[in-house]
């Protein structure tokens, strides 16, 4: 086992991992920023490395000061969190080199399923169910018209390199192909300088159904069922649940076995997400995330399992030690992803937080890093805390998060809670009636009953 | 007109009392004299986290009270005083550098990095002892 | 020119009166010396509970600003103006009243309270109205 | 099902009422004291009322202000809480003539179980075994003799109406009998208004195990398993877990039905608790609350139950709906009753709190009711927070909790805090290998180690 972990990253996330390891009887080594000096995981970590300037660019990307701080103070294992430099294969490499461990697959896999386009054709080979499309990069707008003809409008023209939304565009018919593939390839260009797109079958109304895997370094590899993550806006998941309240158990058992055959097959270890589209019983593989995500934490309430500390397990090269059939499920969870965001506008709100009081009881967990009088830095992404809230059947856990968000309390700057309580209210999100496409919907409806009554 | 004769070990003793007490502001006039000293423009939030002390006390930082000039350290990395083992220090306390002198080097992914002298002037302090790990930012050598 | 000579005690002395007496700003001055503390900018923590005022509002506490000189109930109840409905009220705004009059009835698991003027003088005003609900504490009659 | 619940209780059980009502769509009336006013339960509830001064018997126990509360704002139950009005059966009985529903057992219930003498006498009768002593009331000196010559020495003597250790004294061996009887009767007597005592064996080293029940309308009952509360001091539980490190599965299951069958046969509703000391592998029944409990919180994690919902489900007069089969055992749970304490001589620490982070993140449930900037007031009991964690097993649970204990911030008042990180890192408490006796053991070593070294 690791003595001493280093976790290169920041916020709620760090907090996570280092209460994984602090079970583990594991030391935590804290690497910040200027502008997270007085962050929560910074002040309970066993040691701390400050390695730069707010800008992340300078701090938490800056792979040497991550490295020189792992070697100054004897760390033995460095777990890159999400985001950051969780999918960079490079950073996997170095880390290796300088004779750490990675927590985290091998930078092979990282490559492989870090291009959309390698990552489709290798699934596809393991009988994975992928988006009709282009088999692979998109050459030429003549090659985009055909692969579009094939599989009919509307087409979905995406950055291969591609993340978050951007690069990606979508062209209702054959009018606005040329639009959208000049479109996606200047976004793919400016974001990831590397404009090559790929093309598939735009669905019209599905939902997102992740699967969550772990393999060991034994090619042993198991699921811990889906989640449902179809509540985003802009591609940024809002509300995420588990299990799905549009699957059945044959479903889950056919969509979790065939993910985690084909991620065994690969041999892929540590934790990873396979990313589906969902539209009338079909599944549509569209990527895989090969790190801990955001929403693990409804997982881990259904299953019983900390998965963190299974990551950090299997990294040490230890066998898994249980098998699929000692996966088991129980009861409903969802998490709402609370953002220092205006919930109207979506404008970010850093600042100070002037009240702080999160809610408990039963069924009841908060992965939060912020405290009364911590001041939100404006150089990060806003998710300042996750109410995680699970009952034993999902009517039990709806009722619980209305209870929960009513408890919540961040005062000084604006949350996304607000928002949560709308959203949990709606009857469609009751009856577990939502595509991608809903919160998009409900919002636009919003503001149009609200400009008609100006 | 007398020269401003700034007594700095009693703005850090007043300095030190406006911490441990939580104050913001502080004003101290007798006779002619005037001190007045403020913390944080907004009471700085202090959160006072159970296990804090042990993670601040265990961690590579030279913490105390940073010299307001002092020149900081650019990168995470090992701090060494001379060129080689056993070879003269590039500062001493007390000796006159010019700008753009090397003072010390920091190593980094194995990696010798020249650290330069911002300003000439005459080293007053060196606040790192030699093949000491340093982190951002942290105050290395002050040049008065 | 005489050293500035900090009386330190004094400054703990006053930042731990400034904390105990919850001031945020203290000055001192005495012949020539003058000292002036000043604590946080940020009153008192307030708890701003999101539900609160709704819980607030469906309550049946007359809340408003309760006059300091209030006759209050000494009982959860339902206080009542008369001895039965359509008489005359025991109270009038600008009525006179003499210690011991009966104010006005509390009904309490089913038994009639009579609440009497702990002073005499003139009733400025009436708080609750008939048949209301009431609680423990609540303001009923102000006599001046 | 109830429109509106009146909680007739403080602190951090009365928000646990609340919570539960609130998730089940019944809306909540508050009443307090003067000194309460600023409570959360107080806040967060639909309705408040104030209803007498700080002094609990002008408030809390101040029946008529409680009834009247209900009437003036139309509750259809009251909900006792724990402690206060909870086991007074003319409270319960003038709840019912009042038209309100009371949230727990019939009087007459409360009645037979409140005295131990007639509680003992009933579940005898069902054929749970007790501690071998007086059948009933021992009436005079030589009766003690003789008990006592009988069961053998040491003997315990307790006040029939008791509770808290009020009234009880042990006599090691014959010439210690009529000192301890003395004794036992004018505490009895000081405490009780009743002088009448009763005698059993005294164990000498015995755990404490209790069952929880919960039985309907309908003579239907079954038992969640057990808590080992043995960590005691001054007979107050001071940690506090599910399931017992000492039972094996055929005693859990022995106990358990033996205790609902009890309950069933004199058609007990409502949530109860049946307690028990157990040494050497035998049971021996010394109580029944005949309400909820403060750890009731560590069987719900085990089991999944809410049973404050449950308890107010069935008080509506609905079946179980269920059966003993349908209830199942996952993990372990610990809690530590955080109590505003000095935690070295444990002298109340009423005041202000300047500073409160609870900890929070996987396995950690916080059933509290303070905030940052509450004034815990002097009048009523110490207990501020609890500190509910669980695991796969006991030991993730334990090295949970010592995460989750570096973690919880309290300002500004003394906490049991780090006696509880003591405690769970004795070894005898990591083997599971304690009695009732322990922790007095422990801290007297602890102060004799001290006065050793001054």
């Amino acid at each position: 086992m690791f003595e001493k972990v280093l976790i290169a990253n920041r916020g709620e996330i760090a907090l996570r991992i280092h209460r994984a390891c602090k079970e583990m009887g594991i030391s935590t080594v804290a690497v910040h920023s200027t502008a997270d000096a007085d962050a929560m995981h910074v002040r309970l970590a066993d040691e701390s490395v400050c390695i730069g300037p707010p800008p992340a660019k300078d701090s938490y990307l800056n792979i040497p000061a991550i490295l020189e701080a792992a070697a100054i103070t004897g760390a033995d294992a460095i777990h890159p969190g999400i985001g950051f430099m969780s999918e960079n294969q490079r950073f996997a490499e170095l880390v290796q080199e300088h004779g750490f461990t990675f927590i985290g697959p091998s930078p092979e896999h990282i490559r492989i399923m870090g291009d959309k386009v390698t990552a489709k054709a290798t699934v596809m080979e393991q009988g994975l169910p992928t988006v009709p499309g282009s088999t692979g990069a998109v050459k030429s707008l003549d090659e985009a018209y055909q692969i579009a003809k094939k599989t009919g409008y509307p087409v979905l023209i995406k950055a291969a390199a591609g993340g978050g939304g951007k690069g990606m565009k979508v062209a209702q018919n054959e009018d606005g192909l040329e639009e959208a593939w000049s479109l996606a390839r200047g976004e793919a260009k400016a974001a990831f300088g590397n404009d090559e797109v790929y093309m598939e079958k735009y669905l019209g109304n599905p939902r997102h159904i992740e699967i969550q895997l772990l393999g060991d370094h034994h090619g042993n590899c198991v699921h811990f069922g889906e989640r449902d993550c179809s509540i985003q806006r802009r591609h940024q998941k809002v509300v995420e649940e588990a299990p799905s309240p549009a699957l059945n158990a044959k479903e889950r058992e056919f969509i979790g076995n065939l993910a985690a055959k084909t991620a065994g097959a690969i041999a892929y270890r540590g934790v990873g997400t396979m990313e589906f589209l969902y539209e009338d019983g079909e599944f549509y593989f569209i990527e895989m995330n090969t790190r801990l995500q955001v929403e693990h934490t409804i997982t881990e309430m259904i299953t019983g399992v900390d998965l963190v500390r299974e990551q950090i397990r299997v990294a040490t090269g230890v066998p898994l030690g249980y098998t699929q059939e000692d996966i088991e499920f129980n009861g409903h969870s969802i998490q709402c992803r609370i953002n220092a965001e205006n919930p109207d506008t979506f404008i970010p709100s850093p600042g100070k937080i002037t009240n702080y009081h999160a809610p408990g009881g039963l069924g009841v967990r908060v992965d939060s890093a912020i405290y009364e009088g911590y001041k939100i830095p404006p150089n990060y992404d806003s998710l300042i805390a996750k109410l995680v809230v699970s009952g034993k059947n999902r009517n039990e856990c709806i009722l619980r998060l209305k209870r929960t968000l009513g408890e919540f309390v961040i005062g000084g700057v604006d949350t996304l809670l607000p928002l949560h309580s709308r959203i949990i209210a709606q009857p469609d999100f009751i009856n577990g009636d939502y595509s991608i496409h809903w919160l998009e919907k409900y919002l636009a409806a919003e503001d149009a009953k609200k400009n008609a009554k100006k | 007109m007398p020269k401003f004769d700034v007594d700095s070990d009693l703005v850090r003793k007043l300095a030190s009392l406006i911490n441990e007490t939580g104050l913001t502001e502080l004003e101290y006039s007798e006779g002619e004299k005037r001190i007045r000293l403020q913390r944080g423009g907004v009471a700085a939030p202090v959160y006072s986290a159970g296990p804090a002390p042990v993670a601040a006390a265990a961690a590579p930082v030279a913490a105390a009270a940073a010299p307001v000039d002092a020149v900081t350290s650019p990168m995470v990395g090992t701090a060494y005083l001379a060129g080689a083992p056993g070879a003269k220090p590039f500062s001493t306390v007390g000796g006159k550098v010019k700008a753009g002198d090397t003072i010390l080097i920091i190593e980094a992914m194995k990696v010798m990095n020249p650290i330069k002298a911002p300003k000439g002037g005459t080293i007053t302090q060196i606040l790192v002892s030699d093949a000491q790990p340093v982190e951002f930012g942290q105050p290395l050598v002050v040049i008065e």
